[in-house]
Parts: structure tokens; C-alpha cells; sequence
């Protein structure tokens, strides 16, 4: 038993004690802060799977602004659920439990977990791990296919895997690209054998640094979301932006009533008050830190989306939230909402009219096209930021708002 | 060395696992506050522990984005539980 | 085990064997100010503790730096919080338990 | 037994979510139902985050640098699964705040939140409105009998 399935365990342990008492207990307000401690838990997990970006996600998300907006809506509802003399519902718990052994009967089939010849582990990957977005060579433009590529080998390759080496840490043939074990292309997609720091350094002053994007950057989680996934994830943005204008247009008050109304700021409590414009600065500075920094390490558009969002949340909690609409007014927040969807597309057509396909990132530097993806990226990056921290605060202003009678 | 990595994060969880029961059992709502609160706090340590045992310590973002986002849901539950609103 | 291992593994014990009394006194202590008292306090130790141990162990001097920063923010974040939540159990007149009796709602 | 321990996991996904569908089945307060709506969504983005690793894998972001460039340090879990579920947690949230903007609607219109408070309420106005109809109908009936 090895240390991942070791936590693994106690920690799906917890989480499953937790989300019985989510569900049995029968204040919502205790619920909702369960809520919180399952998100937390629920974010260990991921993070002792590896998954950096989704625990970042979900910490954020799950146990900051998803907390807040449902006790944000026992404001307005009860605290108790209604007391039932029944409490346990036979026919759902013999349904579900019918739904649950299919599903469990359908996992012997499942390969093993962490088993390194999955089809998931296969199929595609080393293309994915090495910068997705076409064949990027040191080239501007029009990117020709690297030599050795047979097109019509390609064409007709139907995704199957080879061979499967017989030793599963063989990790030298997971680095072998598919499309190479068939003959298509020569191994190289991996390490670029011309990158654009050689043609620099011939010029003598313009060494690039060792960090530099040598045709891929570091998080292939960020790469495959803004580049493999670009026209995913601007839609994604834009459901998160729907969500905003839904939001407005069911729980808005009318213009005419006005934004400020009477609210119960904690200003009055000194170590609180303190604090807090101490933290502000800090979060919205690491926010911005957290969205910067996506293609290098975890975190990205979402995350740090969220944590600025937090900064404002924190701000209109302690100090009220009239003291918030001064510094964001509402037709500013609103306006923003939409600036960052407009500056993913924007971003996607800017490549379209420097001649490259839509959301082809390498356009944007055509002398070095890795420093052009790592640009299109930041900017991608900061649209999706723009647009979901503006929506998690629209979506605070209207839960917390008083409803006009 | 990974060893006492482990064995921290065993016994983390299993304080953990105590403050699971305090949230759950309350019996007064600060009660379950204190234990969200605790909770989170034991949560930080653990995700850089966490970094330890997987070999890739400098992840350590990770543990500041809990530490400030349980902050502030502690703050909302208590404004919640003190004021009955939100803003 | 090199002599900088074991200044961490030390430290780690010491944490783990705060942290994890802070946690029992949590679930054994008969009322909400008893149980502040042992969670606020252990849990500011047994973090720093552990935290300051595994600087040792750590090569390289961000992922040092940001460990001690993590250690700052908690160790102004998790006071104030107890602080916060002690003043509103306070405010909303929450009695301490006393002999012969429970404490707890008004 | 070693097939048992290696999709034992998969099993504790699958009672999350079937903790989720029964509350989302059997808890009548819609609050409740939107936070069992959440578990359930959180178990299946453990089922495909867990498809993502691998033995002896490390998390899918190059640090190692090499001569200038990222050197490829063994095998990663697969990065895709950890892209559509971080898409998904967001929209989750998104769908989260919708879900409880109409819930604050319904508790505007209705007064209560417990789904079967707020059947009971429309079948009680269905029923209003159907003795109204019939007594319009045999109004309607008397009154052809009538000309007739």
C-alpha cells in the first residue's frame, strides 16, 4: 500500500462521514458550513492525486465563495430544514442503492487505480504534455509539420496503441509519442531540437534565460485549458458570464430604487477592521500573483478570479457593502463582467487577423512563437480572471441585497 | 525521511478526524464554527506535508489560498451568526 | 539521518503530539470557551512548529521563504478569527460552564 | 484481492454520489436538494481526477530545468482529466448561484422553500382553478340547454 492510497483512504473516509452529515443534519446553517469543511477535505484529496489546479479551484470555490452564497442565501430563507416524522425515505435509499451497485458492478471492468497502461495514459498524451497548439517550431506562421511527419500516415492512424511494454515503470516509452512508435513522425516532439534562444544567442547580447519558454510552457494544465481546450474553456467563461446576467436579471432591484441600502458593517470591531486592510492588499496582490503566474505553476484564470473576488467579499463584509459600491460601482463591476470575456475572443481574433487561426497564440511573437503562446496565454488568462472574479461579485451583491417588497 | 512525513499526516488526520466530530455534533453554532476554523488551519499544514510526501515541496501557494480563503469563510459564518445578514 | 533531518523530525513530533492534545481537548472539553482555549492556543504552536521544522528540510529558498509566510499569515489569521468568534459568542451572551452547570445558549 | 484493492476507490465515489441523489431524492427543502445536487457533482470529479494517475506520477507541471530547457522528469498524471474538471468546478458554482437566485424567487412567491409545500400549494391552485372551470362548463352547458 503505498502513501498516496494510504491518505487516500482516510481522507475519502472523512469526506464521506462529512457528506452523510451534509445531508442528515437538519439546521441548514450547520449544513452549509459542513459544506465548507467538505470542499477543504475534498481539495486534500486532489492535491494528494496531484492535481494542483483543482484543488486550487476548489478550495477557492468550493470552500470560500460556494459557503458564502449559500449562507448568503439563508439570509433570506429559513435556518431549519422542516422537522418530518420520517426521517429516512425507503423507497430513495432502496433506489439509490439499486443505482449503486450497477455503477459498482460497471467498476470491475475499471482499470486499476494509478495503472500505467489505462487507455487514459495512452492515447494522445505525449502530444498533449508537449505543447498542443499545432506543431510549434521556432518558425512564425503558417506552422509546417515538423520533418519526418507523413500526412497521410496521419490521416489514416487510427489512435491504436502499438505495444504496451510489459514494465509499467517503463517511463522512457510513455515519453515516446505515439504518433513515433507508429512510424508517423520522428520522437521528437518533446525537446525542440532548434528552439528560438539558439538563433539568439549568435546575436551575443540577447541570451534568453533559462526559464524562457522553449516552445511549451511549464503547467501543461494551463496549455491544454487556454491552447488544446482554448475554445472550451472562452465558453466556460462565457456560461460563468450567463450565470452573472442571470443573476442580475432575477434578483436586481429596479434602477429607480437605487443600489445603497442600510447594511451592518463589523467595522466597529478594531482587531477585525485592522486586519482586514492589512489582508486586503496582500490577497488582491496574490490574486493577480496567482492569475500571472498560471502558465509557470498552479493556478490560472479561475483560481485567481476567485481570490480577487474573496478580496472584495472580505472588504464588503467587514466594511459594509455601500462602502463597496463606492469603490466598485455597479456599472463598473458590470461593465468588467463583459471586458473579459471580449478580451479571450479579442485575443482569439487578434490571432486571426495577424493571420493565424483563431486563438493560434504563436501569432502574437512571430519571432519567437513560445514567448507568443506564453503571451496569448497570460492574456487569455487574465480575461477569464476579469470575468469570474466580476461574476462571483455580482453574484455576492445580488444574494446579499435586500429584495425590494 | 518520507516516513515521518507520513506519520505527520496520519496523525494530522487523525485530530482531524476529532475536529470532524466537534463540527458534525456541535452542540452550539460557535462550537461548529471553532471547528471549521480549526479544521482549516490543520488543512494548511497538511497540504504542505502533502507536497513533502509527493517529493514537490514548492507548491506551497497552495497552503497561503486555504489559509486566506478559510479566513474569510470564517468571517462570513460569523457575521452570518452574529448579524443575520451578509453585507 | 543527518543532523538537519533530525532537528525536523523533532519538531514534527512536537507538533504532531500539540496538535493532535488540541484536537482531544476539542472533542472532550465540556463547554464552548474550554474548547477555545485548547484549540486556539495548540493550533498556532503546532503550526509554526511544524512549519519551522520543515524549513530545514527544504532546498531551495522561495519555497523556504514562502514557508514562513504561510507561518505569518496563520499566525495573524487564526488569532483573529478566535478572537472574532470568542467576541460573538461573547456578544450573543453564551455562558461559560461552571459546576453543576452546562453553560451554553441563553 | 488485488483487483479489490485497486478499484476499492471508485466504489467510495460512487457512495458519494449516491449520497448526493438521495438527498437530492428524498430531502424535500431545495436548499438541501442544491447542496446534495454539489456532492453529487464532486463525485464524479473524483471519478475522472482518479483516472489521472499514475503509478509513481507526480503532478503535470515542468519544473525541472535542464541546459535551458524543461527536462521531461518521469511520468506525470494525465493533465486532461484535471482540465475538464476545472472548467466543471467553476460552472458547478456558477450553476450553484443560479440555482439558489430561483430558490430565493420561489421563497419570495411562495413563503416556503420545502418541495412538497410548494407542490401541495400549486396542486391546490390547479384544483381552485379547475372547480372554476368546471362551474364556468356547466354555466356554459345550462345556458345552451336553455336556448335550446
Amino acid at each position: 500500500m503505498t502513501a498516496i492510497v494510504l491518505i487516500d483512504t482516510l481522507l475519502l473516509l472523512l469526506v464521506t462521514v462529512t457528506a452523510v452529515a451534509i445531508i442528515e443534519v437538519r439546521n441548514l446553517y450547520a449544513s452549509a458550513m459542513l459544506t465548507s469543511v467538505y470542499s477543504l477535505l475534498m481539495a486534500l484529496v486532489w492535491v494528494n492525486m496531484h492535481s494542483m489546479d483543482v484543488a486550487f479551484t476548489e478550495a477557492a470555490v468550493g470552500g470560500g465563495i460556494s459557503t458564502i452564497l449559500l449562507i448568503g442565501t439563508l439570509v433570506h430563507t429559513a435556518r431549519e430544514e422542516k422537522p418530518r416524522k420520517r426521517r429516512l425515505d425507503w423507497k430513495a435509499l432502496l433506489l439509490t442503492g439499486l443505482c449503486g451497485g450497477a455503477l459498482i458492478y460497471g467498476t470491475f471492468d475499471m482499470p486499476r487505480f494509478g495503472d500505467p497502461k489505462a487507455p487514459i495514459h495512452h492515447f494522445r498524451v505525449p502530444e498533449m504534455m508537449a505543447q498542443t497548439v499545432g506543431f510549434v517550431t521556432s518558425r512564425a506562421g503558417k506552422q509546417a509539420p515538423p520533418e519526418g511527419f507523413d500526412p497521410s500516415a496521419y490521416r489514416s492512424f487510427n489512435g491504436a496503441v502499438a505495444s504496451v511494454p510489459a514494465d509499467p515503470t517503463d517511463t522512457a516509452w510513455r515519453e515516446t509519442s505515439i504518433l513515433a512508435q507508429h512510424g508517423i513522425m520522428l520522437p521528437k516532439v518533446l525537446g525542440h531540437a532548434s528552439h528560438p534562444a539558439a538563433e539568439h544567442t549568435e546575436a551575443g547580447h540577447h541570451q534568453h534565460p533559462p526559464d524562457d519558454f522553449n516552445g511549451h510552457v511549464p503547467n501543461s494544465v494551463t496549455s491544454l485549458l487556454a491552447a488544446y481546450r482554448g475554445y472550451d474553456t472562452m465558453f466556460e467563461t462565457t456560461v460563468i458570464f450567463t450565470a452573472g446576467v442571470s443573476l442580475i436579471l432575477l434578483l436586481r432591484r429596479p434602477r429607480r430604487e437605487g443600489y445603497l441600502q442600510r447594511s451592518a458593517p463589523l467595522a466597529d470591531q478594531a482587531v477585525l477592521r485592522v486586519v482586514t486592510k492589512m489582508a486586503i492588499p496582500f490577497i488582491l496582490l496574490f490574486g493577480l500573483y496567482v492569475i500571472t503566474h498560471g502558465e509557470l505553476g498552479p493556478g490560472g484564470g479561475f483560481q485567481g478570479g476567485v481570490v480577487v473576488a474573496c478580496a472584495f467579499i472580505l472588504f464588503a463584509l467587514i466594511f459594509g457593502r455601500p462602502a463597496l459600491y463606492r469603490v466598485l460601482p455597479p456599472p463598473v463591476c458590470d461593465l468588467l463582467t463583459g471586458l473579459g470575456v471580449l478580451m479571450y475572443s479579442g485575443t482569439g481574433a487578434a490571432c486571426l487577423l495577424l493571420g493565424g487561426q483563431f486563438l493560434d497564440y504563436s501569432m502574437l511573437n512571430t519571432l519567437s512563437p513560445g514567448d507568443g503562446e506564453a503571451l496569448g496565454m497570460t492574456l487569455v488568462e487574465y480575461g477569464v480572471g476579469i470575468t469570474v472574479s466580476m461574476v462571483m461579485l455580482t453574484i455576492f451583491n445580488q444574494l446579499a441585497e435586500e429584495q425590494s417588497k | 525521511m518520507s516516513w515521518v512525513y507520513l506519520a505527520t499526516a496520519v496523525v494530522l488526520l487523525v485530530g482531524m478526524f476529532m475536529i470532524l466530530i466537534r463540527a458534525i455534533a456541535g452542540p452550539t453554532v460557535y462550537d461548529r464554527i471553532l471547528a471549521t476554523n480549526a479544521l482549516g488551519t490543520k488543512t494548511i499544514v497538511f497540504v504542505t506535508l502533502l507536497g513533502y510526501i509527493s517529493g514537490r515541496p514548492e507548491f506551497i501557494d497552495m497552503a497561503i489560498i486555504y489559509a486566506l480563503v478559510s479566513f474569510i469563510t470564517t468571517i462570513a459564518i460569523l457575521k452570518f451568526a452574529q448579524m443575520g445578514r451578509l453585507d | 539521518m543527518q543532523a538537519h533531518e533530525i532537528v525536523t523530525t523533532v519538531l514534527l513530533a512536537l507538533g504532531c503530539v500539540i496538535s493532535l492534545t488540541g484536537s482531544y481537548g476539542l472533542l472532550r472539553m465540556p463547554d464552548f470557551y474550554t474548547r477555545l482555549h485548547t484549540a486556539g492556543k495548540t493550533d498556532s504552536l503546532a503550526q509554526v512548529m511544524i512549519f519551522v521544522g520543515l524549513v530545514f528540510v527544504t532546498p531551495d529558498l522561495l519555497t523556504q521563504l514562502k514557508l514562513v509566510m504561510v507561518a505569518m499569515i496563520l499566525m495573524i489569521a487564526a488569532p483573529t478569527a478566535t478572537h472574532a468568534i470568542t467576541k460573538a459568542a461573547h456578544l450573543h451572551h453564551l455562558r461559560p460552564w461552571t459546576k453543576g452547570d452546562p453553560g451554553g445558549e441563553p | 484481492m488485488t483487483d479489490v484493492l485497486g478499484i476499492y476507490n471508485y466504489w467510495i465515489y460512487v457512495v458519494l454520489m449516491m449520497i448526493g441523489l438521495y438527498g437530492v431524492i428524498a430531502k424535500p427543502n431545495l436548499i438541501k436538494q442544491a447542496i446534495a445536487l454539489g456532492l453529487f457533482q464532486t463525485g464524479i470529479f473524483l471519478y475522472y481526477i482518479s483516472m489521472a494517475v499514475i503509478d509513481g506520477g507526480t503532478a503535470p507541471i515542468w519544473t525541472t530545468i535542464e541546459d535551458g530547457a524543461q527536462k521531461f522528469q518521469g511520468p506525470y498524471d494525465n493533465p486532461l482529466p484535471h482540465v475538464l474538471i476545472l472548467t466543471a468546478i467553476v460552472v458547478s458554482v456558477s450553476v450553484l448561484a443560479v440555482a439558489l437566485a430561483l430558490i430565493i424567487n420561489i421563497k419570495r412567491s411562495y413563503g416556503t422553500i420545502e418541495a412538497d409545500e410548494i407542490e401541495r400549494m400549486d396542486h391546490e391552485d390547479r384544483l381552485s382553478e379547475f372547480r372554476a372551470g368546471q362551474a364556468l362548463d356547466a354555466a356554459d352547458d345550462a345556458e345552451a340547454h336553455h336556448h335550446a
